[in-house]
């Protein structure tokens, strides 16, 4: 009855408050390209730092906050990634910069067979899969003598400081070596933190998006609309790799050394991380972002207390799971409603002709 | 321009692993630091030790390091304890160029555990800022033959060496183990490369048993040894001699073997009755373990004279430097000559690999053997000192059983 | 006085409204069905009086006493036991297992015990040692109903027990009715089998869209006045 | 002769694994609750035993037996006050809670014992071992062994032949009915909880005389647990012994070949099983 | 060739057989009824014509391709579109949403050009007002709206139906049977369960009569309703 109409509807997902943070955000990452321009190296240092983590977290965010996948061994996609680029410097004699794509790579090309096992198991089973496959994947590669075997190995001396771009930066900036590096580092980092979350922002607001919230609600009713989801949270699952690859490779070519039980630390790159989601709010692409700054100030004041330290990180992780389950986020939009990444598509606009109900 | 001239601090920072499972590498680390701030106060010297925990975690220590020289900017770093601690605090201060002191892990695994390619001898590289004093595997080697050559055996040797910085080193076909086993005549039954934390040992047993392996030699963790040896026994493998690095090192550990402890043998790096004075304090090495033993309750361990010896080298180092900027650090550091209280340390090539020879700086090493005592608990008797002459034993060795 | 009663019951599932002020009584030895459309609300108003729901106070009275805030376990314990929707056996428990578990939390004084049960269906005996949930529908539903019953309730919920049975299997279910009703219990049963309810009910609720449309005796409603009540729109 | 030694010690070390794995399978089946700090739990209860030993120069056998109450209301609280909090269909809230928990244990014994090892003795015990034909089984590994075997057959009797084993059946099937059943699930999971906390110690004991322990060694046990559980199959306590024989012999069996495949050894096995049965050996015919 | 076709179709839940031996064709563009008591299976018939639930045996082809072993998302793709008794939105999507996703997946096409579309068939189905209102929050008859908005938005070719129009009042029933005759005008194939049986047979062309799971009856409406099998059955009253 309604297709001889031509409707004059409008579709959106930004309210004029959020096209205004979409500005402050821009002004953000320009504040934070510049950064090393005017910051102390330690605060670069810092500020690699949060752009790896809210990487990762972003990653696993995605996977469990969104696809309900439940990892616990996301490590093993940083490692791999991180081994890959030590495989690629010190053995094919790479650029670091390039080393770093193949370490992206390789996570992803890990990310299929593992897929394939990891997708047969459905909650907790998927989770305690996932982590015996990183172990697996440490163990073997505990096993590559090449790369040092479980001693571990270090970056050729020198090799971080030839790679692509650090001269140029030294020379253009006037800083040592060790310093460009650095800064080249970060920006990597930070471009990879803007391009995650952009790609993860994007992602939710596109058809896949909206088909993983479907599956999310009611998986049963999403097939019945033609929605795959395995399909989709395949799709997820291998975009993560990729990401926590790259972030794996980008941290070990500023670390300079790597050794498995470093590269595969279930702390470090898994058990933080989820912490960090939970704290700042699961389910929501600024909750990471408000997580790792957290995490950050707690780190740095509580770094020097030894066990205590993790103790209490320990407790706070607890208590917000219990108290506020959706996070120090969660707390805020629900007393302001306010979102910085708006993905509700808003119809607006007036049918053209009087209710067509009415008319009949 | 001398920094103690303008009157602000030289700044040390130190790192280790004080909580986590190396945390008893690290006991002693606040008694040494007091202490040490003490002697600098008495002499004088303005000095700031800014102390960093790795957590036992590589990662952590890595981190930390970054932080000693980005925000802190210390003149020297100084790292202790197992290659887990030490390789990545001193890759770091070599990209840094930041001038590093380390010790407590044997050079090997310090040094070639630090190349790109572990593998291939030819490719490996001295660095610019990192060195490093202890024993090598030479030592420990020549020190464990010798304790065996003063008993009857049949020269055959099993080996427990697992997957991780140290056990890839004792047990490698070039620098480890195996090599000069083979030129004094023994034969080494090596099963292969164990994952640490492993709960059953039969596959070895059953290897060195069908061998007839009359000693056991290795480099193995604590809570492993315990598991190796209770399975030995109850397997009636019962082996002459054991000489274990690591798992032995710390007087608990023996004594959580019960009964069963009498007479393992160990390298000794230190000990109470080691001749030695610190150039610091004055202090002879048997003073030093009672003060220890006498401000926390606790017996002496073989890693306090090393840490202690680590400020002594900084202390000479920072003195004749002069300047606090990495060139006449990493300067002073080559030039050093220092008697210290777990001796001589200089980075004068002495009996090192010309590959290794102008970071590494070799102090004595000698073979123990932990004896029962009448009341209960355990002494660590020095029992060979060909490598070390003057440091004075306290028994012959003994066979187990 | 009314032995249960509900007075403007409101029931949610997270934002989802499933009842707007429901009203009805139950006297000591009555049984009364509730009939109603699929989604109509009708399970959901017995989950809570059963404290399946926990609802806000007020507006739930059992033998003069609030129950409306009361967990299940505690509902229980007063005597109001229920047959749920869709039998709910317990998989892992045998078919004895499966009764016994309804003493658990309450054994009341009165008729019922493991050999009465049995008495009530003979079937279930023969069955007793397999699991619950390896009978047919309709032993299934007994099992069910015994499991309610051997706690000696005062009170008795049944949901939809003819559902998904064939008529002879529903026939041999509600001939048992009888010898319910003779011990004392009083009875809420919801039954789409409108014939069904009119025949074992003394009094009928009828329910659309989570509101009570319709009230009255088996003899004094009309199929017409059913009918409307049930679907909404007029029959022909 | 040598690989049928390989398979003993491969079976006696699957009975320590099982026992490890015996109170999460009981805890896992009955809540689907994923406990990641059911290894430092052990970790804990072994620093319990070991301190009654020190403190009361008890026996470690008497002094495990004195710490099993005092486990079993530990639990009982920890269920009750916290995880009761985390249950439902998302399993995110217990991960993360038990994980917490996990680093607070450790942190926690750290600050209390510091990181040294320790071990609690058993004296000629230890040592011990009995010869049939060409095996010689250790005393200990097969005081574990039989161990293993009895919670197993307790834990069987408890759940199948009682009227709590019941309550733990329905609320396990379906807990808001086991609701009208008057069973107050709150409480039974505390129970079971408890119960689990009580064969946490005994695995404890073994842990504790096996070999050395320190503060932050829980984790490292805890895979090969939850391997035993998924592999035997959800709330089968004979599929988790099952599970942990099938471990520890792909160890021992992989140690024999190289040390280097040990671990790896288990960890295929368990993916191989997988890849098989996704739901185990022994699943139970709902979950 | 019919657009749908069942052969022998069964299904059994433990020891009740829901489906036994179901045999029908639906052509291209007919409306067709299913009636029965409850519990006779109309449900799982639609289940297992939409692949949500497996057949035990029998096979189901569709413009005479064979779908038996096919997910329900290839069968949504290939033209089923279907409504749920009851209903199944995604609770934390607007009901807007809710008809982009099944717009854009189930049609295989971009989000942007479904949108329109959507609208459409939110004021169709006079849902419009709702449009930005998260689908959890409504009730129980702006969800069953919400079940055949959804269904339109797959473009399906042909539309199983289960009770919709169950609660409405008159107007409401009125309205609804517009709509649903429009959509069949469009070409679309119909299968509607409905209890509300003015309201079938005024869309309707032919009924089947489904009891215990087997097709008691099949034929055109007058001479289904008046067989006196049939009434008794379904209208579950003596009469
Ligand atoms: N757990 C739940 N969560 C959300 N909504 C629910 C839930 N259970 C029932 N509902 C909704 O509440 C409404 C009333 O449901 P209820 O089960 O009480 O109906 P009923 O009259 O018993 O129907 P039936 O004949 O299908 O058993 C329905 O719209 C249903 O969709
Ligand atoms: N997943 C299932 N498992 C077991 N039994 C089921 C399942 N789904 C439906 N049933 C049973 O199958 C029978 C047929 O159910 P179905 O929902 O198809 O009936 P219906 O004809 O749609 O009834 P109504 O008119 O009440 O909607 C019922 O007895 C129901 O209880
Ligand atoms: C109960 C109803 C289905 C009866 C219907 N109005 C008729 O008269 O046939
Ligand atoms: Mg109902
Ligand atoms: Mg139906």
């Amino acid at each position: 009855m309604s297709d001889h109409l031509s409707p004059s509807w409008t579709i959106s997902t930004r309210t004029g408050r959020s096209s205004a943070s979409m500005l402050v955000i821009l002004i953000l990452v320009v504040l934070a390209i510049a950064a090393p321009l005017f910051v102390s190296r330690s605060v670069v240092q810092d500020l690699f730092f949060i752009m790896t983590m809210l990487v990762l977290t972003q990653c696993w965010n995605l996977l469990a906050g969104y696809a309900g996948l439940v990892s616990v061994g996301q490590q093993a996609f940083v490692g791999f990634g991180a081994y890959a680029m030590f495989a690629g410097v010190s053995l094919l004699g790479m650029d670091p910069m390039a080393a770093i794509m193949l370490g992206g790579l390789a996570a992803l090309a890990l990310s299929v067979p593992t897929a394939f096992f990891v997708f047969r198991l459905q909650g907790a089973y998927f989770a305690i899969g996932t982590w015996v496959i990183a172990e697996i994947v440490r163990l073997s590669l505990a096993q590559w003598k090449a790369l040092g075997g479980g001693t571990g190995t270090s970056l050729p001396s020198g090799a971080t400081r030839d790679m692509l771009g650090v001269r140029f930066v030294a020379d253009l900036l006037g800083v040592r070596g060790p310093q460009a590096t650095d800064i080249i580092c970060y920006w990597l980092a930070l471009l990879l933190a803007v391009v995650t979350i952009g790609s993860i922002y994007k992602l939710l607001r596109s058809k896949q998006g909206l088909g993983l919230a479907a599956v999310r609600d009611n998986r049963e009713a999403a097939r019945s609309v033609g929605v795959d989801p395995l399909l989709t949270k395949s799709f997820v699952y291998l975009v993560a790799a990729l990401a926590t690859g790259l972030t794996g490779a980008l941290i070990y070519v500023q670390k300079a050394r790597i050794s498995p039980d470093a590269a595969f630390s279930v702390p470090d790159w898994t058990a933080y991380v989820i912490f960090i989601v939970v704290i700042g709010g699961i389910g929501t692409i600024e909750g990471p972002i408000i997580g790792v700054i957290v995490f950050y100030i707690l780190r740095s004041l509580l770094a020097d207390y030894g066990s205590w330290y993790l103790l209490i990180l320990g407790l706070i992780g607890i208590l917000i799971m219990l108290f506020a389950p959706r996070g120090l986020w969660g707390l805020f939009t629900d007393h302001t409603g306010f979102q910085l990444f708006p993905v509700r598509r808003i119809l607006a606009g007036q049918p053209k002709t009087k209710d067509i109900r009415g008319s009949d | 321009m001398p920094a103690v001239a303008q009157g602000a601090p030289i700044k040390l920072g130190y790192i280790s692993p004080q909580t986590g499972p190396l945390a008893a590498f690290a006991e002693a680390d606040k008694f040494i630091i007091d202490g040490f701030m003490a002697a600098a106060k008495a002499a004088g010297l303005n000095y700031e030790v800014v102390v960093k925990d790795s957590q036992s975690n590589p990662n952590r220590a890595a981190e930390v390091a970054k932080e000693l020289i980005v925000s802190d900017e210390v003149n020297l770093v100084l790292v202790a304890s197992t290659p887990e601690t030490t390789n990545p605090v001193a890759t770091t201060c070599e990209a840094e160029e930041v001038p590093c002191i380390s010790t407590a892990a044997p050079w090997q695994p310090w040094f070639i555990g630090q190349q790109a390619n572990p593998g291939d001898p030819g490719s490996w590289k001295p660095f610019n800022s990192a060195f490093h004093f202890f024993w090598g595997l030479e030592d420990v080697i020549a020190v464990y033959t010798n304790m065996w050559g003063q008993l009857e055996t049949n020269k055959k040797v099993g080996g427990l060496f697992p997957n991780d910085g140290d056990g890839n080193a004792w047990g490698d076909k070039v620098v480890g183990f195996p090599p000069v086993l083979e030129k004094l005549g023994y034969t080494l039954k090596d099963p292969g490369r164990y994952q640490n934390l492993t709960d059953d040992f039969s596959a070895q047993i059953n290897a060195f048993k069908s061998d007839g392996s009359d000693i056991i030699t290795g480099v193995m963790i604590p809570p492993d040894f315990t598991t190796f040896w209770n399975q030995a026994q109850q397997q009636s493998f019962k082996p002459k001699v054991a000489s274990i690095g690591k798992a032995i090192l710390f007087p608990q550990a023996v004594e959580a073997l019960g009964k069963n402890g009498h007479n393992l043998s160990c390298e000794v790096w230190w000990s109470a009755s080691h001749p030695f004075k610190s150039s610091l304090t004055g202090q002879s090495a048997g003073e030093l373990a009672e003060g220890f033993t006498k401000v926390t309750g606790r017996p002496w361990t073989q890693p306090i004279g090393f840490v202690h010896a680590l400020f002594e080298v900084a202390v000479d180092v920072m003195k004749r430097a002069g300047a606090t900027d990495s060139k006449a650090v990493i300067a002073a550091i080559a030039a050093s000559n220092i008697e210290t209280i777990v001796g001589k340390v200089a980075w004068d090539g002495a009996n090192v690999p010309p590959f290794a020879a102008r970071n590494i700086a070799k102090t004595p090493l000698v073979g123990g053997q932990w004896r029962l005592k009448d009341g209960g608990g355990y002494d660590l008797v020095i029992v060979d000192n060909q490598t070390a002459p003057n440091i004075p034993t306290g028994g012959k060795m003994e066979a187990i059983g | 006085m009314a032995l249960l009663e509900t007075h403007g019951l409101t029931a949610f599932y997270g934002d989802f409204q499933a009842l707007f002020g429901v009203d009805i009584t139950l006297n000591e030895s009555e049984t009364v069905a509730v009939i109603g459309a699929n989604g109509a609300g009708k399970s959901t108003l017995l989950r809570s009086i059963s404290g399946l729901i926990r609802n806000v106070p007020g507006h739930i009275r059992f033998d003069g006493g609030e129950i409306g805030a009361l967990a299940a376990p505690d509902v229980l314990q007063l005597g109001i036991t229920m047959v749920p929707e869709g039998r709910r056996l317990f998989p892992s428990l045998s078919v004895e297992e499966n009764l016994l578990i309804g003493k658990y939390g309450r054994v009341g004084n009165g008729a019922w015990s493991l050999d009465t049960i049995y008495d009530l269906f003979p079937v279930l005996k023969e069955h007793r040692h397999r699991p619950g949930t390896a009978l047919s529908g309709g032993q299934q539903q007994m099992v069910a109903i015994g499991r309610a019953l051997i706690s000696n309730p005062r009170v008795l919920l049944c949901d939809e027990v003819s559902l998904g049975l064939a008529p002879v299997v529903v026939r041999d279910i509600y001939a048992a009715f009888p010898k319910i009703r003779a011990t004392g219990a009083s009875i809420v049963i919801i039954e789409q089998d409108i014939g069904q309810a009119l025949k074992v009910a003394d009094r009928v609720y009828c329910m659309m869209e989570g509101r009570v449309t319709l009230t009255g005796a088996p003899t004094t409603l009309s199929r017409e006045d059913i009918h409307a009540a049930y679907f909404g729109a007029h029959a022909r | 002769m040598s690989w049928l030694d390989t398979i003993i010690q491969g079976i006696l070390l699957g009975g320590l694994y099982a026992l490890f794995a015996a109170g999460l399978s009981l805890v896992f089946g009955i809540m689907r609750l994923v406990n990641l700090a059911h290894g430092d739990l052990i970790v804990l209860a072994a620093f319990l035993v070991l301190l009654l030993v020190s403190a009361l120069g008890l026996n470690p056998f008497a002094a495990a037996a004195v710490a099993l109450p005092v486990m079993f209301a530990l639990g009982w609280a920890l269920q009750f006050l916290v995880l009761n909090r985390t249950l439902g269909n998302d399993i995110l809230p217990p991960l993360l809670v038990t994980f917490g928990l996990s680093v607070v244990i450790q942190n926690g014994l750290l600050e209390g014992f510091s990181a040294d090892s320790r071990r609690i003795s058993v004296g000629a015990l230890e040592t011990a071992s009995l010869k049939i034909g060409p095996v010689s089984i250790g005393a200990m590994p097969l005081l574990t062994f039989l161990s293993a075997v009895g919670v197993i057959v307790a834990l069987n009797l408890v759940f199948y032949r009682t009227p709590l084993g019941r309550a733990f059946r329905a609320t396990s099937d379906d807990s808001a009915t086991a609701g009208l059943m008057g069973i107050r699930a709150e409480r039974i999971f505390a129970t079971a909880t408890g119960l689990a906390m009580m064969v946490v110690t005994i695995a404890a004991l073994y842990l504790g005389t096996r070999a050395n322990f320190d503060p932050t060694m829980g984790p490292a046990r805890l895979i090969y647990a939850f391997e035993a559980v998924i592999i035997g199959g959800l709330g089968s306590f004979w599929g988790t012994l099952a599970g942990g024989i099938i471990i520890g012999v792909a160890q021992t069996v992989g140690a024999a070949i190289n040390p280097e495949w040990q671990i790896l050894a288990g960890h295929i096995a368990f993916l191989l099983v997988l890849v098989v049965r996704p739901r185990g050996l022994f699943p139970r015919a709902v979950d | 060739m019919p657009i749908l076709a069942l052969d022998q179709v069964s299904k059994s839940f433990g020891a009740l057989k829901v489906a036994d031996q179901i045999s029908f064709a639906l052509e291209k563009g007919e409306a067709l009824g299913v009636i029965g008591p409850n519990g006779a299976g109309k449900s799982t018939l639609f289940n297992l014509i939409t692949g949500n639930i497996r057949v035990d045996a029998g096979t189901i082809r569709l413009d005479g391709n064979d779908m038996t072993r096919q997910p329900p998302m290839a069968r949504c793709l290939a033209g089923i579109g279907r409504t749920f008794q009851i209903p199944q939105p995604f609770e934390k999507l607007t009901v807007f949403e809710n008809l982009l996703v099944a717009g854009a997946f189930g049609s295989r096409k971009v989000e942007r050009e479904v949108g329109d579309r959507c609208a459409d068939i939110l004021v169709e189905t006079g849902l419009y007002s709702k449009a930005n209102q998260l689908a959890g929050s409504l009730g129980l008859l702006q969800r069953k709206r919400l079940e055949l908005a959804r269904a339109l938005a797959t473009d399906p070719k042909i539309l199983l139906l289960d009770e919709i129009a169950g609660g409405l009042t008159e107007g409401e029933c009125q309205e609804l049977v517009e709509t649903i005759r429009d959509i069949h005008g469009r070409g679309v194939s119909i299968i509607w369960v409905e209890h509300v049986l003015h309201a079938l047979n005024s869309v309707v062309s032919r009924l089947i009569v489904l009891h215990f799971g087997r097709v008691i009856g099949d034929g055109d409406p007058d001479t289904i309703m008046a067989s006196k099998d049939v009434r008794e059955i379904y209208l579950g009253i003596d009469v």
